[in-house]
């Protein structure tokens, strides 16, 4: 009945992966400061893998949680699997988030495929 | 804790508490029975009166118990509002920043055609009297203007628009729920014909509030049923609760001097400690403003993080960052003031209660310092202002 | 004190006033805070709803709780002709003896429009399912029958009626004040679609009660504001008060069994004693009433100065008499059960509580009939029946 | 702000003057019981002074307390006083009564005379 989970708040209070990557090679930035929510996510991607991952967020306790849950659970892994990247796993991972604060495990997932796309774009 | 959310509720009082506990005790008799023991608590009933209609200048006759401030505001309008509508009068001047008990209760007036005008409130947050006066019609049945604002405290020009409404002819409501107990208020002085307040806003119990009508106004029930408060306001009154609000507001009636003087050299020097944080800016007039009341934006960060970080560091605060709230729009009131959303969502408000401390107030500051540039640290946002990419704001 | 006036209201419960002592104490916040302190807070108010739903066999998320039974019955019918009007129905079914919370509120709909039926109580004052039925049409929107009887204390067949209502398709409203905490209540089992309840009722605290919908309903707001509630019922949540009248619920909830075996001989007892007073009558059945009520109509003799003189030896009652309400009839309920006025004013209503002792009931029926002869003894009603002028009613 | 004044109490519990006059020469009776009000007065009027007077009465405490005062007021009196005996000198005499009692002082007015009106018939 906290407002958080102990892992959300355990993830807002030490966000895992935050900063930012200077040689990273897919950046995506989703969300604007209108509505109070804005996810960076930089990617250092090399033979498919997700070798390093950071994240910048401008946003509410789910947001930056939600963010460095999100690194936490890509970096490393293929790509492949990281296109798969659902927000609900976001939140599962999380161990949930309330109703209304749904739209912040959207962002994450949405800026991780943001970062994706533009590696492949630079391609 | 430092519990720095006053303007969301406040502690029951120790006097407030002990007249509760003992009413509940010793004086628990329904005030509508006829055998003493109920009679008594008619008696603890009206003297509860008495105390809250003398701390605002009333008289007992005037004061209408309700179980809260939103009651006691919705009663407030829906009376002025049914009065208007009989003499053909549906036309209620408000202002942009009221409450929510005020703003919703408008929004149904209007669905039931009455016609709404909310006035601006600057960028100081406060109503200007003229406009007030301009803004009177032939067929203006109200106004209710709040007498201090609840997120940026600002203090309205109560008298001076009470005097312009009886020139005029026109019912003037006040929702004082942040100024009594916390500053001056005289119903009589202030020109006022209604106004509500609430218990826990000044250390009185949740779930008490009362409504003043000056006499001669006649109120409509928002709860029928039995007799009670002259038959205005149904339900078997809740006699300790009462009491102990008339308990509390005259004891912070009593004590409004040295609440102000203690509060407002703390209050300013918070004020002026956040000011150093760059890309900062106050909310609201810092003359006109509630012994108790800090209210600030900080570019490049958002509330509820802001909040909860303060919270781990064991200062209890508010935001009027839409995160807060589970709606998208960070507080009407900021928006109100003309603070843009992006702004807007990185709000803080401080309301101080009266065991502040000056130690509190450093480690409030060195507190709201150290996150704010945490938070800043790895927002987006903040970098991209830092590295010329936009411009600030403040 | 002999405190026989328990359906008026009743003394909080030693556990409910711990519970809502320590909560002012240590968690006073605002639940809708987001810091820990506010959130403590807000954990005491849905565990009080859970506590809630589970004692009448509902769900938390259908608990709105309320400043009191009235509240919780205006708003329960406002919302049901709300949601009867949408389509296009706008009759509704009651009682004769309902509660003026609800009588009012019907009259206020009436007003706006509504037709209402008021079924008949019968001389034993209860409701027949068969005539809620017949009384049923294509345009019902509502049916709304009290629990039990605040005067007479007659339990009505609330499961039958709201298996007729189901089968109908009507929403099925019972004012359960004094009932809840004192007979068994289930909202599944009853088939009730809407139910209000009261915390004084029942060892909580006054200025506290709550209203059931079940899951689907739609309820209107009395109060608009915060978005406290659901948004269905505006103004800061009085956690304290509410946990308290949780705890007391629970408490009497549990208690059920043994409080209808301590009080139902004591209440028989007493009814027994006062059976033995010349031209007297119980008012209401005698089976289907709940533990603590006793009613009678003493001929010859009016309620008002019995009660006072029960007072005076230390019994505090109750009586439907007129001059007890200032108004010029005497109680409806007496008046619906086929009482005529001549006898209503003579009655007086017992409502005992879980401490009352043998003793106390001797003590009882001794101090009753001794006062009925003594004002008897100068009444020149009284003189006149008993010299043959005028036939006894009763 | 007790229902009643002491005096009202006094009146109520220790009534003056209760009971039947076997010897009246006047009787007045007003109100009735759907009103839940009936007091009745009995005169003994010798040379145009009330020598005795008896009340009974079935109603609420105040009536109980204004038919006393009322026999209190008069008794003794001249006819011609006893006949000025106005409601408001009942209820001052009980230092007041609740603003929705005041019929109460107003029925033992009337029932006083109900009586002389009778007591004056029969002459
Ligand atoms: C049957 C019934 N309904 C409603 C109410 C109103 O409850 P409250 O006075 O708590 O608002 C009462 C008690 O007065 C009652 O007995
Ligand atoms: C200005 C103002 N008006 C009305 C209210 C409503 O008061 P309550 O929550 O006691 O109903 C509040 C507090 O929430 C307030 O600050």
């Amino acid at each position: 009945m906290a407002l958080y989970s102990e892992k959300v708040m355990d993830h807002f209070r030490n966000p895992r992966n935050v900063g930012v990557l200077e040689n990273a090679n897919g950046i995506g930035e989703v969300g604007n400061a209108k509505c109070g929510d804005i996810m960076k996510m930089y990617l250092k991607i090399e033979n498919d893998i997700i070798e390093d991952v950071k994240f910048e967020t401008f946003g509410c306790g789910s947001a930056i949680a939600s963010s460095s849950m999100a690194t936490e659970l890509i970096k490393g892994k293929p790509l492949e699997e990281a296109k798969k990247l659902t927000n609900k796993a976001v939140a599962e991972a999380l161990d949930g988030l309330p109703d209304y604060k749904m739209h912040c495990s959207v962002l994450a997932q949405e800026a991780i495929e943001a970062a994706i796309d533009d590696y492949n774009s630079r391609k | 804790m430092i519990y720095a959310d006053n303007a969301a509720t406040t502690k029951m009082s120790e006097a407030a508490v002990n007249t509760m506990v003992s009413l509940i005790g010793d004086t628990y008799g329904n005030p509508s029975s006829l055998y003493a023991f109920g009679q008594k608590a008619k008696e603890a009933l009206e003297k509860a009166r008495e105390e809250v209609a003398e701390a605002i200048g009333a008289n007992p006759r005037e004061i209408l118990f309700t179980s809260g401030g939103s009651e006691a505001d919705n009663q407030a309008l829906i009376s002025a509002a049914k009065l208007g509508e009989k003499k053909g009068k549906k036309h209620i001047i408000s202002t942009a920043f009221e409450h929510h008990a005020i703003l919703h209760t408008l929004k149904k007036l209007e669905e039931e055609g009455f016609e709404v005008t909310l006035l601006p409130v600057h960028e100081n947050g406060i109503v200007r009297p003229e406009e007030v006066e301009a803004a009177i019609k032939e067929d203006t049945a109200l106004v209710t203007v709040m007498y201090a604002n609840n997120e940026i405290g600002t203090i309205q020009p109560i008298r001076e628009i009470g005097a312009i409404c009886r020139k005029h002819g026109v019912l003037f409501h006040t929702d004082a729920v942040q100024a009594v107990g916390h500053i001056k208020v005289n119903v009589e002085e202030d020109n006022i014909d209604l106004l509500s307040a609430s218990g826990h806003k000044f250390h009185g119990p949740k779930g008490t509030g009362f409504l003043y009508a000056k006499k001669g106004i006649k109120l409509t029930n928002l709860i029928e049923g039995g007799a009670q408060e002259r038959g205005k306001r149904a339900g078997t009154e809740n006699v300790p609760g009462i009491a102990a609000m008339a308990t509390a507001l005259k004891e912070s009636v009593e004590n409004l001097d040295a609440y102000a003087a203690k509060l407002t050299p703390i209050r300013d020097k918070i004020i002026a400690g956040l000011k150093e944080i760059p890309h900062s800016a106050i909310n609201g007039d810092e003359e006109s403003r509630v012994p108790s009341n800090i209210n600030f934006c900080f570019e490049g960060i958002e509330g509820e993080s802001l909040l909860l970080l303060l919270d781990d560091k064991g200062i209890a605060a508010s935001s009027g960052s839409a995160c807060t709230s589970g709606s998208l729009d960070p507080s009407h009131v900021l928006l109100a003031i003309g603070r843009v959303h992006d702004v807007a969502h990185g709000s803080l408000r401080l309301s101080l209660g009266e065991d502040i401390t000056d130690e509190d107030a450093d480690y409030i500051i060195k507190s709201v310092k150290d996150v704010v540039e945490y938070l800043r640290g790895f927002s987006p946002v903040w970098r991209d202002l830092v590295a010329g990419k936009g411009n600030f704001i403040l």
